[in-house]
């Protein structure tokens, strides 16, 4: 009994992010006249539900690829290269076929293969996991040139029969794939607890006998689904060009955000729960940022900014803030 | 007790390796050079010599932010809204001398500001240093932005003269720029305190404060003298076109980052660090893609040809011998 | 030692890759020699007192491109490569950042070295000092599908007024002649009769910021004039959303799905801006690709599948820029080097507007389909490499400029062939 | 020589040598393990019993020399090869995984066989985990339990489940015992004579000499890199073993100019250093006075709060009242301590005390950068000159300053540690156990020159887990148990190991 109402305790913690997200938006659109077309909220439309739903579900399957590397103790540069050079693939062979479920094998194949090179080149060349996919996300731009003759994939997710995975209901499914392959690993495969263990104590785990270069390539496996699945969801929505000069971490970076956000939402119940509440509240922003005609260009950089300064800067001071309340409870009790 | 080990060829090498290493791509993109350039030698010469220029002295300021093992991701931002501010400036001023003076200064206070900001800012609200630069260049790429909008064009001009008409001149006048920054950086950093505590910082940082080293303080003036070089990088490059627009410095913080990889420089910092990386690695990046664009190599295999060397150098000059894999 | 050895070996490899690569990237270029071929004409270009022969000294020519991948990128190196032999050109490209003064400086200076005789650029950013280069390295400079609207307003002096600059065909978007806006309520016009039952009476507009495009701003201007002459005497008369300076200006970003909100009876988007890539996919996004139309310029690529009556039939008009109109700054540029002048050559440089493949029907998209431009096949181009040399000063003593600046209000769709 | 012929031999070292880099921690060893016992390991610190050890179970490899196990040559890449072989080593340090559960920590290597097609059955591991923990008798481990919410003991304890099974042939336990209680300890002592009941060998190493008195069934005593010699069980049972087998250990009689020879406790008048009712976390209320020319050693089991005491005193601690104190002025942070002349040898020397990847030089004279500087400058010949000086009053084994730290052996780290604050010229000096993993020679080396600055006036806390060290070295010696002082005891000729311990524990 204890334990469920803990769990509705810990549901209700967590979704406190988005509804206040969503109070917040909603007064600060209701309050200005911008956003009203003959007299009514456009920030209370069903295109906010559709709109939320859909950037949402890209934004998991991103982020989770992100955290699944990060969880395991690296971060992985080249995630943003492996997706768009994946998206750019499996569209043109979409596009070819004419068949988004062709496009999804294919891009969960290609993802899988493109991780295991990074994974192959990490653990072959030993070096540290930022310059190695630094080296690997320069790598992957420039084969987005020398692919599909260099035009990227321009017209898969501009056709309504190849991008159902970009649309309701279809993006559901690579985000349902894709969070179950995330739970799948983490906490239910001997590689996923492998990981854990390395990630909390590499050589411990080493000298405990956890064949680390599998497990590495076991984890990249997994990612490279994630990252499959989140390069459709990606192509289905994006024209995809090519990339250079690590753009490409650019538009992962674009995602990182509600994985922070989430790991620390995370806390109250569990990570996949926190991200995608994250990636919910942080769409919601954006949805109310776009009713103020704000949701592009430079005031949307700063507020961003801002946000990822102020929430870092709130995450950073847990122990402290645990350290006081811990003080207060033991004075409360004292008294 | 002191035992004088005899050094032997074998050792040398294998003590210099990633010195051999970053030299010799160096000299390898150099003779390329040679060949290529062809007729235009000189005037290639001084192609490479301008777009070098603010990238070396960049990133020769980065070094003591990277020999901390930190990065600074706002770089090409900074740059883009120095450049901008000190035009509209100047312009606001008439064009002058003492608009460019009065530029220049208020650019360089941006710069300690954002230098102070990205080291104190971090320690006191115990953040990674990253995450500051990261909110950086988020504020920045806004600016920037809001900036050009409020100019209502794409590019503007800067309406005094601040490069010699004789070319020659010119490029005098960058050489000089970069070698008395080079100059000042490595007297900094291989004679003075603040070398010695970043290196420190970035090898062992509970070390270096258990020595009595205020960490904080030598982070924020690192970052600063980081931000000296940065305005300085700013005013270099906007001599180059005199103008500046949207995107002026975009790619620059992750060009730095390839070059002082490519020269040696070791990301996690510590008392490898060298000031060399920032020389050797710029011009060897610059010369290569000089060399590719001289050769005619076909567009689409350039960004691939660079991917290799690239993977291929630090392949020489990353690699760690551990039990476990590097993270 | 041996591993010493291992890592010194790798690096020379690379080294030995670069070589190769650029091996690869000549061979597949230009099948001529080309080493000769640009030793030579660095010699040459200075004396231009020596008489031209007919087919033009061999000499290189830069193309500095605006993108690096797409349509008209693909079809206007397809379209300059055929020409090369006839010309005695070879051609080597460079990609130009669209925002960025000094990298594009750098950029040039890099074709510079690589011994160009003459550049054609696609950008307008950082031009003044771009010229200053191209001065002091005596290489001639030449415009496509670019108006150089900065360099005209504010540094008219220093570049079209310098002897190296050579002109610019314009992407028929020049602010001095804007007719885009009448081309579009022609579209308009023309949907409307075809599909009598149910006209558009109601549309909205999105245009790039002016700064960067000031002819779209005009174009809006002109569209909405000539909606308004039109209601005039109209049954149905049509509405215009009037432009919100806000929603749809788009900074170079996609429209934002709340656009559809903003304009809710908008029928039909007149999107002066590039719409497959800034307005179409938001459309998809939200779903409103079957119900509302789209008029705008340009061509990625896939449009055709959703033009007109096909697919979802979401594209009722684009505009193309034909390749061909890149012969403008070539012949310019090959006169100059060939130091041969038309008789009747302008003392300053001009900027002169393309005429567009205006594409508004179903068939205007099948005899585009047939265009150099949409296969990328030289074969399918409306002027021959040795209609081109007829072109130059050199090739034809009878050619004058006022034919050449005819040529560029012929590329209209009816002219494919 | 007498070797129990009842016995199958089980593993044989043959002529064994370890260099690490100039140092020579093993030299010709030969050695045999035998079924059916416990065989101690004694020797003083960096006498090689951990190295013979660590090669055996594939933690590292032997410069020269064969190992036969089973008859076989010997030769295992990795712990986890020896351990699959039945090779299991304890380690003295912690070395569980944190953020994971009890029965993660426990199989960590061994998930695939609770895993059907790569999926592991957690409910199947935790049960397993449990039933295990229950036959070691520690069934107030919980399995299922996330490894944090236990202490440093009970962690130690799931280590060596981990390390126990069935296929266990050779059990290694390297100064365990240390951290442990003696509830702890017990559990232990039943578990390898279980072991040795079932026919296995147990390798014992331990400083506590009761302990290997007690339990061990043999012995094997080494010195500097060899081994003098072994006894058997009779042997170890005469009145005067212990004697004899220090004799062994050290090469002569101790007290020979090894540990300080005067028992003079004296010392300045001036406090050099003060604390003054000094609260943090668990320490209430804590002060201490040390004077000029005092050396107050401090003793307790690791956790006691001793290690906290010398970080305070250095002001590395953000105190909840009281304060630290120099010559009047308050110590706020370990800039002010340095400032005022104070020095700190931490105990974590790899991680604290050391930038391994830099030079000798660039440690040593880190932290005098300041004096060295001349209006910004500081000239590399000066540092040379310092560096220089400091390797050669510590005889720093090394080719030249230039030469990385992590290169050194243990003893040589330690020196270029100390060499930082002689070089400063620091009044106090406060070391954290300045003596772990340091050989018998540098040993002597540092209690020569504790002594030396002693009668120059400096004035020293020495924190130490050794006692042998404390009772020779201290003018007072002062004993803690859980953040609190138990004893405080004069520098005596007569003091005894055991006066002491009955106040740790």
């Amino acid at each position: 009994m204890k334990n469920s109402g803990n769990i509705i305790k810990k549901i209700i913690l967590s979704a406190v992010f988005p509804i206040l997200m969503f109070v917040v938006m909603l007064i600060i659109t209701a309050g200005n006249e911008k956003c009203y077309i003959n007299g009514k909220l456009i920030f209370l439309s069903a295109d906010l539900v559709r709109q939320v739903i859909i950037n949402s579900c890209m934004t998991i399957c991103v982020a989770l690829a992100i955290w699944l590397q990060l969880k395991n103790g690296r971060f992985d540069f080249s995630g943003g290269a492996s997706m768009i050079l994946t998206a750019i693939i499996a569209g043109n062979v979409g596009l070819m076929t004419d068949s988004p479920v062709v496009a999804l094998l294919v891009a969960v194949i290609t993802g899988i293969v493109l991780s295991c090179v990074t994974a192959f080149v990490y653990i072959i060349g030993r070096l540290p996991i930022i310059i190695c996919t630094i080296g690997m996300t320069l790598l992957y731009e420039s084969l987005t040139y020398l692919v599909s003759g260099g035009q990227g994939i321009r017209i898969f997710y501009s056709q309504a029969h190849t991008s159902v995975f970009g649309r309701i209901p279809g993006v559901l499914i690579p985000t349902v794939l894709a969070v179950a392959a995330f739970v799948l690993f983490t906490y239910f495969t001997a590689a996923g607890r492998k990981g854990k263990v390395l990630s909390n104590n590499q050589r411990a785990g080493v000298n405990i006998g956890i064949d680390e270069k599998k497990n590495v390539f076991v984890t990249y496996i997994f990612t490279g689904i994630i990252i499959g699945l989140a390069a459709i969801v990606y192509v289905s929505q994006h024209e995809v060009a090519p990339q250079s000069g690590l753009a490409t971490s650019g538009i992962m970076f674009s995602y990182i955000v509600p994985v922070f956000m989430g790991t620390f939402i995370g806390l109250a119940s569990c990570d996949v729960v926190g991200i995608a509440i994250a990636a919910v509240g942080m769409e919601i922003m954006n949805y109310g940022l776009n009713c103020l005609n704000l949701g592009a260009g430079g005031w949307q950089q700063i507020i961003m900014g801002i946000f990822v300064l102020g929430f870092y800067a709130f995450s950073a001071q847990t122990d402290r803030i645990q350290a006081f309340m811990a003080k207060r409870k033991k004075a409360a009790k004292s008294a | 007790m002191r035992e004088k080990e005899k050094v032997t060829p074998a050792d040398f090498l294998k003590q210099h390796v990633y010195d051999i290493a970053a030299y010799a791509g160096l000299i390898v993109t150099f003779i390329l050079f040679l060949i290529f350039s062809g007729s235009r030698l000189s005037y290639n010469m001084a192609t490479v010599l301008q777009s070098a220029s603010a990238y070396s002295i960049i990133a020769l300021g980065a070094v003591f932010v990277y020999s901390m093992g930190y990065m600074d991701v706002s770089v090409g931002q900074q740059v883009g809204v120095y450049a901008i501010l000190m035009i509209m400036i100047t312009n606001a001023m008439g064009g002058t001398a003492a608009g460019v003076a009065a530029g220049f200064l208020v650019i360089l206070a941006l710069a300690l500001l954002c230098g102070a900001f990205n080291g104190a800012v971090a320690v006191w609200l115990k953040l990674p240093s990253i995450v500051t630069s990261l909110f950086l260049m988020f504020f920045f790429t806004g600016a920037q932005l809001l900036l050009m909008e409020s100019t209502g064009t794409n590019s503007i001009s800067i309406q005094a003269v601040i490069k010699p008409a004789d070319r020659n001149m010119y490029n005098v006048m960058l050489v000089l720029a970069i070698v008395i920054v080079a100059v000042i950086v490595t007297y900094f950093f291989k004679f003075t305190k603040l070398g010695k505590y970043t290196r420190g910082i970035g090898a062992n940082e509970v070390t270096t404060a258990q020595c009595g080293v205020n960490t904080t303080k030598w982070k924020v003036i690192a970052y600063m003298a980081f931000g000296v070089c940065v305005a300085v990088g700013s005013f270099i490059m906007l001599t180059r076109t005199g103008s500046a627009g949207k995107g002026t410095g975009s790619g620059y913080a992750m060009d730095i980052m390839i070059c002082l990889i490519l020269g040696g420089m070791p990301l996690s910092g510590g008392m490898k660090s060298k000031v060399s990386s920032a020389l050797v690695g710029t011009f060897t990046y610059v010369l290569l893609t000089n060399d590719l664009t001289t050769m005619g190599v076909d567009l689409n295999m350039i960004n691939f040809v660079k991917a290799v060397i690239f993977i291929a150098i630090i392949m020489v000059t990353c690699r760690k011998k551990d039990g476990v894999l590097p993270r | 030692m041996k591993k010493v050895w291992k890592k010194i070996t790798a690096v020379l490899l690379a080294g030995a890759m670069t070589v190769l690569a650029s091996g690869c990237g000549n061979s597949g270029g230009n099948a001529s020699d080309s080493s000769s071929a640009s030793s030579d004409s660095g010699a040459q270009t200075s004396d231009s007192g020596s008489a031209p022969a007919a087919e033009g000294k061999a000499c290189t020519i830069g193309v500095a491109f605006y993108t690096d991948t797409g349509f008209a990128v693909d079809s206007t190196k397809a379209y300059l490569e055929s020409l090369s032999d006839t010309l005695n050109v070879k051609f080597t490209y460079t990609v130009l950042t669209q925002t960025d003064e000094a990298a594009n400086l750098t950029k040039i200076q890099e074709l510079i070295s690589s011994n160009v005789d003459g550049i054609i650029c696609t950008m307008d950013l950082g031009m003044t000092s771009i010229i200053q280069e191209c001065e002091a390295a005596g290489v001639y400079l030449g415009g496509y599908l670019c108006d150089y609207d900065t360099s005209f307003n504010t540094a008219y002096d220093q570049v079209f007024k310098s002897e190296y600059f050579v002109g610019t065909a314009t992407d028929g978007q020049n602010p001095d002649d804007v007719t885009i806006g009448n081309t579009m309520f022609e579209s308009l016009m023309e949907y409307n009769e075809r599909n009598g039952d149910a006209p558009i009476t109601h549309v909205s507009m999105a245009i790039f910021p002016t700064w960067a495009f000031p002819a779209q701003q005009i174009g809006a201007d002109q569209f909405v004039a000539a909606v308004e002459a039109y209601n005039e005497t109209a049954e149905t008369p049509i509405t215009v959303d009037p432009l919100n300076e806000e929603s749809d200006v788009l900074a170079f970003a996609p429209i934002d799905t709340t656009y559809f909100a903003k304009h809710a009876d908008s029928q039909a988007i007149i999107s002066f801006a590039a719409g497959s890539a800034f307005v179409y996919p938001t459309m998809v996004q939200a779903g409103v690709d079957s119900s509302m139309k789209l008029f705008t310029t340009g061509y990625d690529g896939g449009e055709d599948a959703n033009f007109g009556t096909t697919g979802k039939g979401t594209y009722q008009q684009t505009m193309v820029t034909a390749v061909e109109s890149v012969t403008y700054p070539l012949v310019l540029l090959l006169n100059k080097i060939n130091g041969a002048e038309f008789s009747d050559q302008p003392a300053e440089a001009e900027r002169i507007s393309t005429a567009q493949y205006v594409i508004n029907s179903d068939e205007d998209m099948a005899q585009f389909q047939k265009s150099c431009f949409y296969t990328k096949d030289a074969a399918n181009a409306m002027y021959t490499p040795q209609d081109v040399l007829n072109m130059t000063a050199y090739g034809n003593p009878d050619a004058t400029y006022a034919d050449l600046k005819g040529i560029l209000s012929t590329m209209t769709i009816d002219s494919i062939k | 020589m007498a070797e129990a012929t009842q016995h199958e031999l089980v593993i044989e070292v043959k002529n064994m040598c370890k260099n690490f880099g100039p140092t020579r921690a093993l030299r010709n060893v030969d050695v045999s393990f035998y079924r059916g016992q416990i065989r101690g390991l004694v020797g003083e610190n960096g006498s090689g019993k951990s190295t013979i050890t660590s090669i055996i179970s594939g933690m590292q490899k032997a410069t020269s020399g064969e190992v036969f196990y089973k008859g076989a040559a010997w030769n295992p890449g990795s712990m986890v090869e020896a351990q699959k072989a039945g090779i299991s080593m304890v380690l003295q340090e912690a070395n569980t995984i944190p953020d994971c559960t009890v029965a993660e920590n426990i199989f960590a290597g061994r998930f695939d066989e609770f895993s059907r097609f790569g999926i592991v059955n957690m409910k199947k591991l935790n049960k397993a985990a449990q039933e295990i923990l229950d036959s070691f008798g520690i069934s107030h481990i919980r399995a299922a339990d996330s490894i944090n919410r236990y202490g440093f003991e009970d962690r130690k304890l799931v280590e060596i489940v981990r390390c126990v099974s069935d296929d266990t042939e050779i059990f290694v336990v390297d100064e365990t015992t240390t951290a442990l209680s003696m509830e702890g300890r017990q559990l232990l002592y039943k578990l390898i004579h279980k072991l040795k009941d079932n026919d296995k060998s147990v390798i014992f190493i331990s400083h506590d000499m009761d302990e290997i008195l007690e339990q061990c069934t043999d012995l094997t005593v080494l010195r500097d890199g060899e081994i003098i010699g072994h006894l058997d069980r009779s042997e170890m049972d005469k009145p005067n073993a212990e004697q004899v087998i220090r004799f062994m250990m050290v090469g002569r009689e101790i007290g020979d100019a090894y540990y300080r020879e005067d028992y003079d406790s004296s010392h300045g008048d001036k406090v050099a250093l003060e604390l003054k009712n000094v609260s943090l976390g668990e320490i209430k209320n804590f002060s201490l006075k040390l004077h000029e020319g005092e050396i107050i050693g401090f003793g307790g089991l690791s956790g006691c709060g001793m290690h906290e005491i010398g970080r305070i005193a250095f002001g590395l601690e953000k105190l909840e009242s009281g304060s630290v104190e120099r010559n009047g002025r308050k110590i706020k942070g370990c800039f002010e301590a340095i400032q005022s002349g104070i020095g700190y040898v931490s105990k974590n020397r790899d991680t604290e005390a050391l930038i391994l990847e830099g030079s000798i030089q660039d440690n040593i004279v880190l932290p005098s950068e300041s004096e060295l500087s001349r209006a910004t400058f500081i000239s590399p010949k000066r540092e040379k000159q310092m560096a220089d000086g400091e390797i050669e009053a510590f005889r720093i084994k090394c080719g030249d300053g230039r030469q990385w730290v992590n290169t050194l052996s243990g003893g040589n780290k330690q020196k270029v540690s100390f060499a930082k604050w002689t070089a400063k010229g620091s009044d106090v000096l406060i070391m954290d156990c300045p003596t772990r993993g340091v050989d018998i020679g540098v040993k002597q080396f540092m209690y020569g020159l504790i002594a030396d600055m002693k009668r120059q006036g400096k004035s020293i806390i020495l924190i130490s887990e050794e006692m042998a060290e404390l009772i020779g070295m201290a003018d007072k010696i002062i004993i803690m148990k859980d953040f609190a002082v138990t004893m405080e005891l004069k520098r005596d000729k007569d003091l005894s190991e055991t006066d002491i311990i009955e106040y740790m524990i």
